[in-house]
């Protein structure tokens, strides 16, 4: 079954875009990836740092991965979301690693399909599986300097 | 090498690294062992430090989470991974 | 009721880019406009033109608005969504009219929100009314020449 | 001008539009008017090349869509549409 597995993920490669990078992310790119002239739809995620947690002026973000744990979950993911959803022709999921400044992205998640409720369905399932399943790690650096790792809530390590 | 252990990569992330004060590490493991038990020694003996974040953490295994109660067969090399709450996205 | 509708709505432009044009659609500018420190997530849509219906091949689209009544109705819908998920920050709708050729695209719908949950579900419920409510319709246009009027699903006019 | 009625802007869109060969007429309308009486003005004597697609329009009048059963009144130059069915998005 593993080798089912493998030969089904490595036929979905070329409609996968995985990337876990430090550079800034494009969503252009991402855009233009998940176009094709079959597909009617696209549905994007963007995820970007935000200034303020409870009260407290968040500087910026960093992250840090597992970095080869974290592709192959990615292409698990993108296996999973389209066997949730056949219809799905191509996916884009890039994570930037490193300092994330304020307003930039730290995610973006982009899906096609020929019609539109596959496609947003789709991507919000795969941030959400990304926030439960992905080794990636962020921690807010404050205003003080004081920094705090957080932990995502989809996360379910404590009921294990 | 005793011939019960292998020699496996052991790899921490985030606060497990900071707490640490390293990335990785080089251990003797036994060949075969429980996911108890490897937790047990992981954060037992092997990284003491661990402790305070031990119920927040689970193992990776070759680059797979493991089970609770899985029974593992380490190979030489492989890489066990201490890993916190994931914060991803 | 009317005027304090309207006062309402005025407040609320400055956080709304609507547009409706026949210029190729920027999805980099719908981005940037959601763009804000205080959000964590942005949810885009993009309609694009797909190559095929019901197994005929679809040369171009062409879409004609009621301009001037379809920009009122796209902010009466931005302040339905700010009513239903008023942690709403910043909504971009741009809707392209004239020849929409294959894979460009013909709609983009942007909202930024401090969490990812609002942002999703906002995006979805403009599509949808969108489609049910904003006086725009389009043509397909067929390999063989002929046309075709479209007519939405969510479109409730023979339900009057 | 009859004291009761008023110079409106007829308007015509996607295949109304086509059907009836142009975008804009100039027309006379009661000022006051319910939605019914309307649409039997339309499709009747005003536009009868919209007879076959009746059913699939509706009314706009000043950019608002009139309700089934709505007394209107209608004010000089305002604009009266036949909307086909929605196809944005």
């Amino acid at each position: 079954p593993d080798d089912v597995l493998l030969q089904q993920i490595l036929r979905e490669l070329d409609r996968d875009l995985i990337r876990i990078r430090t550079d800034a992310i494009s969503v252009e790119e991402a855009t233009q990836f998940v176009t094709s002239p079959t597909n009617g739809a696209i549905s994007l995620f963007i995820g970007t740092t935000r200034d303020n947690f409870r009260g407290k002026k968040v500087m910026q973000l960093e992250y840090e991965a597992y970095e080869e744990m974290a592709a192959k979950e990615l292409h698990r993911l993108c296996h999973r979301i389209r066997a949730k959803h056949p219809s799905i022709d191509r996916i884009a999921i890039m994570h930037r690693l490193g300092v994330v400044p304020v307003t930039y992205a730290s995610v973006v998640i982009a899906t096609s399909s020929p019609h539109r409720q596959d496609a947003m369905a789709a991507t919000q399932f795969a941030i959400d599986e990304l926030k439960r399943t992905v080794p990636i790690f962020k921690k807010e650096v404050y205003e003080d300097g004081t920094t705090s790792w957080k932990e995502n809530a989809e996360c379910c390590r404590h009921s294990k | 090498m005793d011939a019960g252990t292998v020699t496996c990569r052991l790899l921490f992330f985030a606060k497990a690294r900071e707490l640490i004060g390293r990335s990785e590490q080089s251990v003797q493991l036994p060949r075969t062992i429980n996911t108890k038990e490897l937790e047990a020694l992981l954060f037992g003996e092997l990284a003491p430090e661990l402790g305070p974040i031990r119920s927040s953490c689970v193992i990776a295994v070759g680059q797979e989470y493991v089970l609770p109660d899985q029974q593992l067969t380490l190979s030489p090399g492989i890489e066990v991974a201490v890993i916190p709450p994931l914060s991803g996205g």
